[in-house]
């Protein structure tokens, strides 16, 4: 497995990593090629992710792509934090080997997972539009 | 640099690589040609043949150089089939073959054989029963390795070929993680053809042998000169078979020794894993094992991360087999042996061998614990109120 | 010793020896592993891929190892053959190939395959027409080589890759003669396969390669890991395709140079030949013949005695090719050309390389008149009147 | 190709090698396995072969075991010289390759084609029983 610097360096000091306890949002995710998991969790404040953690069992570039995935979605916008694709994630690194491309997407994956896990739980708990605002208290 | 992944591949001996060097160099001549110099290489090639017949306990004339291993495999396997096409066209394996045969027996279920693949106990051993009751009338083939190369599990291969004799079909022996490891002798084992790898055994890559019993016919699968009396064409690797040669004459020395020596570092480094970790399960046989071989499963966590954080450790390890190792499946082994699929992607196979001391084993066992509890920790699979 | 069978096989060059020589020691991982160690040996097979390419004028990608000309010769055949059995199951060959191709082809027609065998001119050469004749609907693979081992004739083969593909039809050429020693490229050419083999340019013997062009699709010939993109399983020779390599690196920059020095070489070797001995015929084309080769008979003796005298005076030399030096019947590329039994009975291949001087040259002339006398005196076809 | 040395020696020195002009038989056999040929002249004195000479289009093993057989015919009777089987002159080489036995059955048949061709020489010309005798004339 030829990976670049970056990921083995993201894979041996990966950031973000662990739990949050009463998450706002969380997102298991299967990656459909391998059978690799991960999850993120989020705590979400106006909109803006506060905190994201992620656990992961998976292969060396699911644990960097997880790092990176939750680096570069803290303090974004929820908005914003969608937009962030596994392309992103691997040109991040510098690439990936093409039998591990797949791993990225989980990243992706993942992250989505928890914001929908997010966005549903406010429309349940909260149903009128001044739903952040209650969360706030 | 710890090297624990002689089951994917071995150093060349010194003394195996001085017996290739003259033949790569003065003694460079084409075996099949007439004039003297070129009758030495000829006769290092008889030299090797005869050496491994001496690690095999076979005749020399049974003796066939290839490729490698999955030459070897794809050879029995294909030749024995296509001669005995009219016979029937139905072979029987195991699930925990390695993928030369397995993948040889799926390209034949292409061009009409039928495979049945018997399964194993949770230590990879075959039922003997089982086995006698899938032969059919049209059985040709049976093939069965003698030793796992991901667990290390040694099959009953006599009693495997003791009944395939009462039934008339022939018997391969897929026995590369075998030969040069452990004493065998395919006369007490009576098995039609065996297969066996250079570098395996501290011998060079790129060549194996055949072993093919007297009066036993199988299609040639190279075609081309006269080479090996007409049964496997190509100009003879010359210095490569001097090389295995000289591996198994070594071998055949030293392997008694060795293997007392190496398994007591492997026990030492399994009762040392078994202290320091938590939630593990070893795979393969408890006794009837290749003494070199820990194959284990680290619970919650994936092999490849061990795998990496041990190389920025420089110790050298595998998750699986070497060559699927660009694979993204379990083990096929470890799925045959019952593992649910996220433990046996957690496996980690340590094959110790020749250049290992305890000073190596003692390093592993410094430095796994605290990878193990790392990856745990990132693993969505642990429980961390423990 | 002076050695003139280098088309049968040849040293390795210094330089190709040192390149191999990590991979046997400190560099002997396993290409498929995951490892930091491992990934050198990996380095070493894509270097190697790259240097083959750049001597073919291909992408690297369309570079496969194999264990020699021999495999990838009959890997390409059958490899084509099977992959296209549902297209049609007729093939064209010449009847000068090497062995390696020509009992390739019998073993298909066993299995229900047709092979036409064109004939060849009085040097050697296949008629076009005559092949653009035998292409069929069904014929899916046309095989020529690029130069004869035996009497060096080259085909004219970007003419006949260009008919076939007008035909579209797959077209391999073995070029283990004619790859190291005369430039070729690919891509001019328009090959869709192409053999060739380590030790017919000083590189090690068993390791060859198979060009296979993007697109063209073959079935694999051996089964088994992943390796070679899954299209030829085994553990790596490592060391055998670092010095294949290195061979190929060395030929792409020398070659030319090698051309100059050489053919002036067989050139006083030939005319020298023809002035001191009666009564010989030289074999193949006048122009189109690789620089090196020389193919003679020396009417009413046979070969074997040629070479036996020639080995008491301590030089190498062949009769037909080193493969079936172990056969009685005369050469099939002589008789193909319209020899007599007789005569060509009594053929003498010298063929050059790096190491032979002109002192080599002026020896062979001082001793092969006595040699042709000896024999003829004995013989009961000369005419002793003369 | 692995010759004995004795091969080797009779290969390269042969005796008995050439023509015995007006022999009193000659015997040209051709060998089935390889098309090689062998031709032997011997002139018989007194139903002894008193001179015996070969010429041989063949590989080493023919060239020396040619010269092998009329070395043990010469001096022998007719009788006698019938009996030297091919087996007899591969033992006297110190054997020779399996691929390579069947040149020494040249050197056995041409003998006997020789001995055959005087034999019958000797009918046609003098079909008395003095016939040896008028020989002597
Ligand atoms: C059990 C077994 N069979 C076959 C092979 C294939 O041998 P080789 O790599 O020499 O082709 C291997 C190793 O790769 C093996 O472990
Ligand atoms: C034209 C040709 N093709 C194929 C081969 C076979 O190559 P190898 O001996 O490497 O198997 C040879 C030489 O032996 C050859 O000269
Ligand atoms: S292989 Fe499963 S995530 Fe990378
Ligand atoms: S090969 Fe013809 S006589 Fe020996």
């Amino acid at each position: 497995m030829e990976y670049t610097d970056k990921v083995c360096e993201y894979f041996r000091n990966p950031k973000n990593m662990g739990r949050i306890e009463n998450p706002d949002g969380v997102g298991t995710v299967g990656n459909k090629v391998c059978g690799d998991v991960m999850k993120i969790y989020i705590k979400v404040n106006d909109d803006i992710i506060e905190d994201i953690k992620f656990e992961t069992f998976g292969c060396g570039a699911a644990i960097a792509t997880s790092s990176v995935v939750t680096e570069l979605a803290k303090g974004k916008k929820i908005e914003e934090a969608l937009k962030i694709s596994n392309k992103e994630v691997v040109d991040f690194l510098g690439g990936l080997p093409p039998i591990k491309k797949h791993c990225s997407l989980l990243a992706e994956d993942g992250l989505k997972a928890a914001i929908n896990d997010y966005r549903d739980k406010q429309k349940n708990s909260a149903p009128s539009p001044i739903k952040s605002e209650d969360k706030q208290l | 640099m710890i090297y624990m992944d002689y089951n994917a591949t071995t150093p060349c001996d010194k003394r195996v690589l001085e017996a290739m060097l003259p033949y790569f160099g003065d003694e460079f001549g084409n075996p099949s040609s007439l004039y003297q110099s070129a009758r030495t290489a000829k006769k290092a090639v008889e030299k090797a043949r005869a050496d491994i017949a001496v690690l095999l306990g076979c005749a020399p004339e049974e003796i066939f150089f290839t490729s490698g291993g999955t030459e070897a495999d794809n050879w029995a396997i294909k030749g024995a089939a296509f001669q005995l096409k009219d016979k029937g066209r139905h072979i029987i394996t195991s699930r925990i073959e390695h993928h030369a045969v397995l993948n040889t027996c799926k390209s034949l279920e292409k061009v009409g054989y039928e495979v049945t693949y018997l399964p194993v106990d949770k230590y990879g051993v075959v039922d003997i029963e089982e086995l006698k009751n899938s032969v059919r009338k049209d059985t040709v083939l049976i093939t069965i390795m003698y030793a796992n190369n991901e667990i290390g599990t040694i099959q009953p291969v006599k009693e495997i070929a003791e009944t395939v004799k009462e039934k008339g079909v022939y018997f391969h022996t897929d026995a590369v993680q075998a030969a040069g490891k452990i004493p065998l002798s395919v006369k007490e084992l009576g098995a039609d053809m065996l297969s066996l790898s250079g570098h395996k055994f501290y011998g060079p890559k790129g060549v194996g042998a055949l072993y093919i019993k007297k009066g036993v016919k199988i299609a040639p699968f190279m075609y081309g000169g006269e080479q090996e009396k007409g049964k496997r064409a190509g100009t003879e690797n010359v210095p490569g078979i001097a090389g295995i040669g000289k591996a198994a004459e070594i071998a055949a020395k030293e392997m008694v020794e060795e293997e007392v020596r190496i398994k007591k570092l492997r026990d030492r480094l399994e009762a040392g894993i078994k202290d320091r970790i938590p939630e593990i399960v070893v795979n393969g046989h408890p006794e009837q094992r290749l003494y070199n071989t820990l194959n284990l499963c680290i619970k919650h966590i994936e092999g490849e991360g061990i795998l990496l954080h041990l190389d920025f450790e420089g110790i050298c390890a595998s998750s699986g087999s070497a060559c699927t190792s660009g694979s993204l499946e379990p083990s096929h082994v470890l799925l045959a042996i019952g593992l649910p699929h996220e433990i046996a992607h957690g496996s980690l196979r340590l094959s110790l061998g020749k250049h290992n001391t305890e000073q190596d084993v003692d390093r592993v066992l410094e430095v796994l614990p605290g990878i193990a509890s790392k990856l745990r920790e990132i693993s969505p699979f642990w429980n961390k109120g423990k």
